[in-house]
């Protein structure tokens, strides 16, 4: 209510009016978004928790139970040497969510920083970067994750490596697109009358305004690590056996007739895939419409 | 606008150029060689190592590079051990069946998403709206080989309705013209609605995004209270602006039109170039490699310059100089 | 100026309610506006921003976006029909036509990726199904008649070439091109720099009486009013609180709102280094005080004043004011 | 031909070739000609699509009337994906197709109406290769006690759903060659734990440092396991021993790549090179059992070569020699069934399993019902008929 007092005029604004809160504001209200929000805990709390769930290791063989379908035993079956699948799921997906973690963080680290140069001080170091970020863009993914792979081992570590190098120059360009058109917003304009340090304005000013764009390809880019890691698993370039991941379980699946009789070897792993990529990018849109309604993608 | 392709076309060169020179360092790298897989016991070392170095000569890879290079220049890609060909004839026999079905898919996403892109930002959060983005979804959200087999299993194995393998049927090998192409349609109809479905999801949400930013701009309420009908207003007015980033994403899709999609190609048995690539590497057929890496190098810079010129043709205010 | 009153009204507005169902609640931009629009008249409709007038006219030819907005009531009598009843396909065929509108921000009013003769012939070939050699000729002679130098060439750039003021000259020619009876122009100046803003006031002024419409000229600047108006509609908070022909307003506001507008105009005379200012904000719509919405910022407001609001009475000919102590008669100030 | 020696027979398996039609100037030149094969056989290349089909149809003018073939024709098709198979012929696109050796398979043609199945013990095994030039496996046995850790029975009842289909592998030799020893002269490592454990102490590798992982002299008993992802059945066994030797103190490193890098990293690395504890792959065999050149050959040891374990034993180099000198076939096959039972004893590379092949044929085909480990399809033909 307005108060009237003296000459001037006091005004309560009903409640302190924060950008993130009002993006949190608009997100809730997003029922699709809040639902896989809450899907995506619950399986990273499972993935988290999964040795006090389960009393196996994801290696132990017991071949007496083996090829058994989901039981009071074992909740989600064993497979053909007698492994519970039930944990083999769930430490996959520490394995998968952690390298899609992984993945995204090193790909935004190397692509926001070279975005930003890019964006922010244009002229020959953007077209340098540019032309970077296009050799990196024309690799032949594939040849060079069996090379990398072939040369440095196997490990998950490399896996990592390859997967952000290869994937930097997409977030480079949006976070250089972001940069070069809010670079000639007025309020930049004021900056650099002020004298603020180039430094000071890249971080200080810039950033936050890219920073929503950066959050909303997060959730996309770690949607498509996962199913990046699927398709590797299927060429066999994924993660070392006998350490799971959704990617390199959902391969029974190509044999039909495991896709026909045994189906709790690949329905578990596709389902975990299916929910955790949907959420992810439902995750994605509903941020990006609680950010700005009409952000460019 | 003429010049400035020019200048584009110099610019590809050098990168084109660099991309290689880093590929033949890497294919240096890569442990195993030409004759890694031949297990015919018969085979001595001896010979083996004759024919490793009749086919791939240990130089460094520099030398390899120019060497390849000038024979490249005189349209000599090398010659492919396994397949018995040159390079080229081998590339050709595959490219046909990548590019028709990469295309047909890339038709059907467009002919699909885009609408649906218009609709639901049309009806924002409306039950349509978010009926078609989870749909959209559903397709980002399932691995190509899992829903190519799980489609493969239920059309093709258990209800028959579609061929199970194969670009065509051998059987008519010697049929007409039309014939041929009707049955290699036949067998291309699952692949494409795999390979498509995916890309249905990006041109929706692209659509949609960019039509959000449209819609609520002021020439909008313009043309509606020029009297136009509401078709016009959104079809002719709202999506000619929409439409500048999304031609711009099919000139980012070019290249995919001859990249080939390994697992659809694997799984559907279908010769294309996706698969020829995993072949080439993994029994490190340089000549192959090289010449697959080489279009597809070509095809990305082209795809991008494609990319910037639709640009300037759809958007009027873009001028490059 | 009297003799208006004999003629029909060409626009009737009887108790137009458009109401806002946004997320912070039940909005009444425009709560209970009646008011007529006679025929080779320009009313002024002036007022702060946030009072309802933009609404108000955009509600005519029902441009209001629904949802969050909505129709709550009233009629819009125009031509015989009401505007909120007939069929979409019936408002097409009137709007553009018969009503037209030019918008305030000429920078994006006009459609970037479209030449500027397209986007008037368009006008031309919906509404009076001409060819297309005929709406480009008819095209050249509208953006001859709003005064741009050598149309030929005009009618095939993009707007993008062209400067502000140009861009609004078109507006108009896109506007007048069916000669409609009703041009509403919502602020159309104010985006223009004042030398502009003066040429394109003449224009107007000069096709009025050459296409016989009448006009409906909402701003928030006084002296466009002044210039522009036969007759001024003062609105605060979604009402009209003040009707009445320009001079009267001028020279003998009523309204104490009005005249706090009137008297906080800078002008020569006035010698003290401080111009008078009317206290406050402009009221939040979604949380309105009681009775008269103007009485926290009024300084004859008495708690009947906080308690009800009074009709639009007819203090005088033609001169019509809501309010309870018009002029700020003396009173016990309880 | 160079010197008389009973293995020459294997190099009558390329069939006669013309002369005139093959002198080739330039390597290219000759390979080139592969597309357009002239041999003697019972079929004639009439035409193909690459990846896609090839078309051979009969040879008319073939020398042997007697046999001249019955049918038009083969058409041999590509599927891809294995799992297609048996569903292509369900559904009556080919005729017969040889899908892996697995119970699930067999089960499924047992129950397709229309097919049956034609299957036989291979000649070829699988085997696990130690690298014995490598202070953890150099001593027999540790090898031998990895072998008792090794639950290779159930090995075979989880990879292929059956132990009709596969034999417990012992020898070097094929179970079906007439130069293997028997079984009971083999030692099968049946699976005991204890024995295993107890052979690693007795061989002085014991838990000093506390880790749960036997060392001797520093070194950790620690090996690397190289797979591949071409096949499934590696994967299987390296998951299974990664369990059980786990339990006695042996940590195991399963690195997964692709074939081409496996073959580089052990067999054509240069000796010393071969940067490998084990690696497991399965080889098809000529159809003379001689071993020389092979996996068990000390002179082998090199890049390229087939040993890459590194083994050396004069007892196993003499009777390699003395069975190439020795035309008698009774008198090699004791030379052989002796060689068999020291490799059995020294188990520089031990023998996985003894795989079958399978073929599904549909009903409407006879007269391939006989093929068998040394008889190929393509030797029947001229009595195949169809309804």
């Amino acid at each position: 209510m307005t108060t009237m007092s003296g000459n001037g005029m006091t005004l309560e604004s009903s409640k302190k009016y924060s950008y993130w809160g009002g993006v949190w504001d608009r997100l809730r209200k997003n029922k699709l978004a809040m639902v896989s929000l809450v899907v995506l805990f619950i399986i990273i709390l499972c993935c988290i928790f999964v040795p006090i769930f389960s009393k196996y290791t994801l290696s132990e063989v017991t071949m007496a139970d083996r090829d058994q379908a989901p039981s009071a035993v074992h909740w989600l079956g064993t497979d053909n040497i007698g492994r519970d699948l039930f944990t083999r799921l769930f430490y996959g997906g520490r394995v998968s969510l952690g390298v899609a973690v992984a993945v995204t963080a090193l790909e935004c680290i190397i692509g926001v920083i070279l975005g930003s140069l890019a964006g922010f001080f244009g002229g020959k170091v953007d077209t340098a970067i540019m032309r970077i970020s296009e050799i990196f863009m024309c690799f032949p993914f594939l040849m060079i994750c069996i090379t990398l792979q072939a040369v440095f081992g196997n490990s998950i570590r490399t896996l990592i490596i390859i997967l952000s190098v290869l994937s930097w120059p997409s977030i480079a360009r949006i976070v250089r697109g972001q940069i070069l058109s809010l670079r000639e917003m007025d309020y930049m304009e004021a900056c650099r009358a002020l004298g603020i340090s180039n430094k000071r304005q890249i971080f200080k000013h810039l950033f936050p305004n890219v920073l929503a764009y950066i959050i909303v390809y997060i959730t996309l880019s770690m949607a498509s690590v996962i199913l990046t890691e699927t398709s590797l698993s299927f060429l066999g370039l994924g993660v070392n056996p006998p350490t799971p991941t959704w990617g390199n379980l959902i391969q029974e699946a190509r044999n039909l007739y495991i896709l026909q009789h045994k189906w709790w070897y690949w329905v578990p792993p596709g389902l975990m895939i299916f929910l955790s990529i949907l959420c992810f990018n439902i995750l994605g849109d509903g941020l990006r419409d609680a950010i700005d309604p009409k952000m460019q993608k | 606008m003429k010049n400035y392709i020019i200048r584009r076309l110099l610019q590809i060169i050098p990168v084109f150029l660099g991309i290689l020179f880093i590929l033949f360092f890497i294919i240096d790298k890569a442990p195993g060689s030409i004759t890694s897989n031949i297990m015919d016991p018969t085979m001595t070392p001896e010979l083996k190592a004759a024919l490793q170095e009749k086919l791939d000569p240990s130089l460094p890879f520099y030398v390899k590079f120019f060497n390849w290079l000038s024979e490249a220049m005189k349209g000599n890609f090398g010659y492919s051990f396994k397949h018995y060909r040159p390079v080229i004839d081998v590339i050709g026999d595959n490219i046909g069946c990548t590019f028709a079905l990469s295309l047909v898919a890339l038709i059907i996403a467009m002919l699909i998403g885009i609408p649906c892109g218009i609709i639901s930002a049309t009806k924002q959060y409306s039950l349509v709206d978010n009926g078609l983005t989870v749909l959209s979804l559903v397709g980002l959200a399932l691995p190509t080989f899992f829903f190519g087999l799980l489609l493969l299993k239920v059309l093709a194995v258990d209800m028959k309705l579609f061929p199970i393998f194969g670009l065509m049927n051998p059987l008519n090998a010697k049929a007409d013209f039309w014939t041929k192409l009707g049955d290699q349609a036949y067998h291309l109809v699952l692949p494409a609605i795999v390979l498509g479905f995916a890309e249905i999801a990006s041109f929706m949400r692209y659509t949609r995004s960019s039509m959000l930013e449209v819609i609520r701009s002021d020439y909008i309420r313009t043309a509606r209270a020029k009297g136009l009908s509401e078709k016009i207003v959104i079809y002719r007015h709202a999506f000619r602006n929409a439409m500048i980033p999304i031609v711009t994403l099919i000139g980012f899709r070019l290249p995919g039109l001859i990249s080939g999609a390994v697992m659809t190609e694997t799984i559907f048995s279908l010769p294309g170039v996706g698969k020829l690539s995993v072949e080439a590497v993994s029994t490190r057929n340089y000549p192959l490699l090289l010449g697959i890496n080489a279009m597809l190098t070509l095809a990305t810079l082209f795809g991008t310059l494609v990319a910037d010129i639709l640009y300037a043709a759809v958007d009027p205010r873009i001028k490059y100089h | 100026m009297s003799e208006m009153m004999e003629k029909k009204p060409l626009l009737e507005v009887k108790n137009l309610k458009t109401y806002f169902h946004s997320a912070g609640g039940l909005v009444k931009a425009v709560d209970d506006v009646s008011f007529d629009v006679y025929e080779g008249e320009t009313l002024g409709i002036v007022g702060e921003s946030g009072c309802g007038k933009s609404i108000t006219c955009m509600s005519l030819a029902r441009l209001v976006e629904c949802p969050p907005g909505k129709y709550e009531g009233g009629e819009i009598l125009f031509d015989g029909q009401d505007m909120l009843k007939i069929s979409d396909a019936e408002l097409r065929k009137i709007r553009g036509n018969k009503i037209s509108y030019i918008f305030q921000e000429p920078m994006t009013s006009l459609n970037p990726v479209f030449k500027i003769g397209k986007q008037i012939e368009e006008v031309l070939r919906v509404h009076r199904n001409m060819s297309k050699e005929e709406a480009k000729k008819e095209a050249i002679h509208a953006l001859d008649l709003v005064r741009i130098p050598n149309p030929e060439r005009i009618v095939n750039e993009y707007p993008f070439a062209l400067s502000g003021g140009m861009r609004q000259r078109v507006m108009i020619a896109m506007a007048l091109a069916c000669s409609p009876k009703l041009l509403v122009a919502d602020e159309p100046t104010t985006a223009l720099d004042v030398t502009i803003q003066a040429q394109v006031l003449d224009l107007m002024n000069d096709l009025k009486k050459e296409i016989d419409t009448s006009i409906l000229f909402i701003t928030h600047d006084l002296s466009v009013i002044a210039e522009m108006a036969d007759r001024v509609m003062v609105m605060y908070a979604g009402k009209v609180v003040e009707l009445a022909d320009v001079n009267t307003i001028f020279e003998k506001p009523l309204h104490p709102y009005t005249i706090g507008l009137i008297s906080s105009r800078p002008d020569m005379s006035t010698t003290s280094d401080r111009l008078n200012v009317i206290p406050g904000n402009v009221p939040d719509l979604s949380d309105l005080p009681t009775g008269c919405a103007f009485n926290p910022r009024c300084p004859y407001a008495s708690d009947k004043c906080r308690e009800g609001i009074s009709e639009l009475v007819e203090v005088e000919p033609n001169h019509f004011v809501r309010c309870y102590y018009p002029g700020g008669e003396k009173h016990d100030g309880n | 031909m160079v010197d008389p020696s009973p293995a020459n027979i294997q190099n009558f398996t390329y069939g006669i070739l013309e002369d005139e039609y093959y002198a080739h100037g330039s390597f290219e030149e000759l390979s080139s000609k592969n597309n357009a094969p002239m041999g003697a056989g019972k079929l004639v290349l009439e035409g193909w699509e690459p990846k896609q089909y090839v078309s051979l149809v009969a040879n008319n003018d073939y020398w042997d009337a007697a046999n001249k073939l019955k049918i038009e024709g083969v058409l041999f098709t590509n599927i891809e994906e294995d799992a297609l198979l048996l569903a292509a012929l369900q559904n009556g696109d080919i005729d017969f197709c040889q899908p892996q050796a697995k119970a699930e398979n067999v089960e499924q043609v047992e129950a397709m109406p229309g097919a049956h199945l034609v299957s036989y013990l291979a000649n070829g095994y699988t085997f696990m290769c130690f690298n014995t030039t490598r202070p953890t496996l150099e001593q027999k046995e540790v090898r031998q006690a990895l072998l008792y850790a090794l639950d290779r029975p159930s090995f075979l009842t989880a990879e292929y759903g059956s132990d009709q289909l596969v034999s417990l592998g012992m020898a070097p030799i094929s179970k079906t060659s007439w130069a293997y020893p028997g079984d009971d002269a083999l030692n099968r490592y049946d699976y005991d734990l204890e024995k295993a454990a107890q052979m690693l102490e007795d061989a002085g590798w014991t838990d000093t440092d506390g880790d749960g992982i036997r060392d001797k002299n520093g070194v950790p008993l620690e090996l690397n396991w190289l797979v591949y992802h071409e096949a499934t059945w590696p994967g299987t066994l390296s998951g299974m021993a990664y369990d059980s030797w786990g339990k006695i103190g042996v940590k195991l490193n399963i690195q997964q790549m692709d074939f081409n890098t496996v073959a580089a990293t052990t067999m054509d690395a240069a000796p010393g090179e071969k940067d490998f504890d084990i690696y497991t792959m399965g080889f098809s065999l000529s159809i003379d059992p001689d071993p020389t050149g092979g996996l068990f050959d000390a002179d082998a040891y090199s890049a390229g070569g087939y040993n890459a374990s590194g083994f050396r034993d004069e007892k196993s180099q003499e009777l390699m020699k003395a069975g190439l000198t020795e035309f008698d076939q009774d008198k090699r096959a004791e030379i052989y069934k002796e060689w068999a039972v020291l490799q059995n004893e020294l188990v520089p590379t031990a023998i996985v399993a003894y795989r079958s092949e399978i073929w599904a044929v549909s009903d409407r085909v006879h007269g391939l019902d006989d093929i068998g480990v040394y008889t190929d399809f393509t030797q029947l033909l001229q009595n195949v008929t169809l309804d």
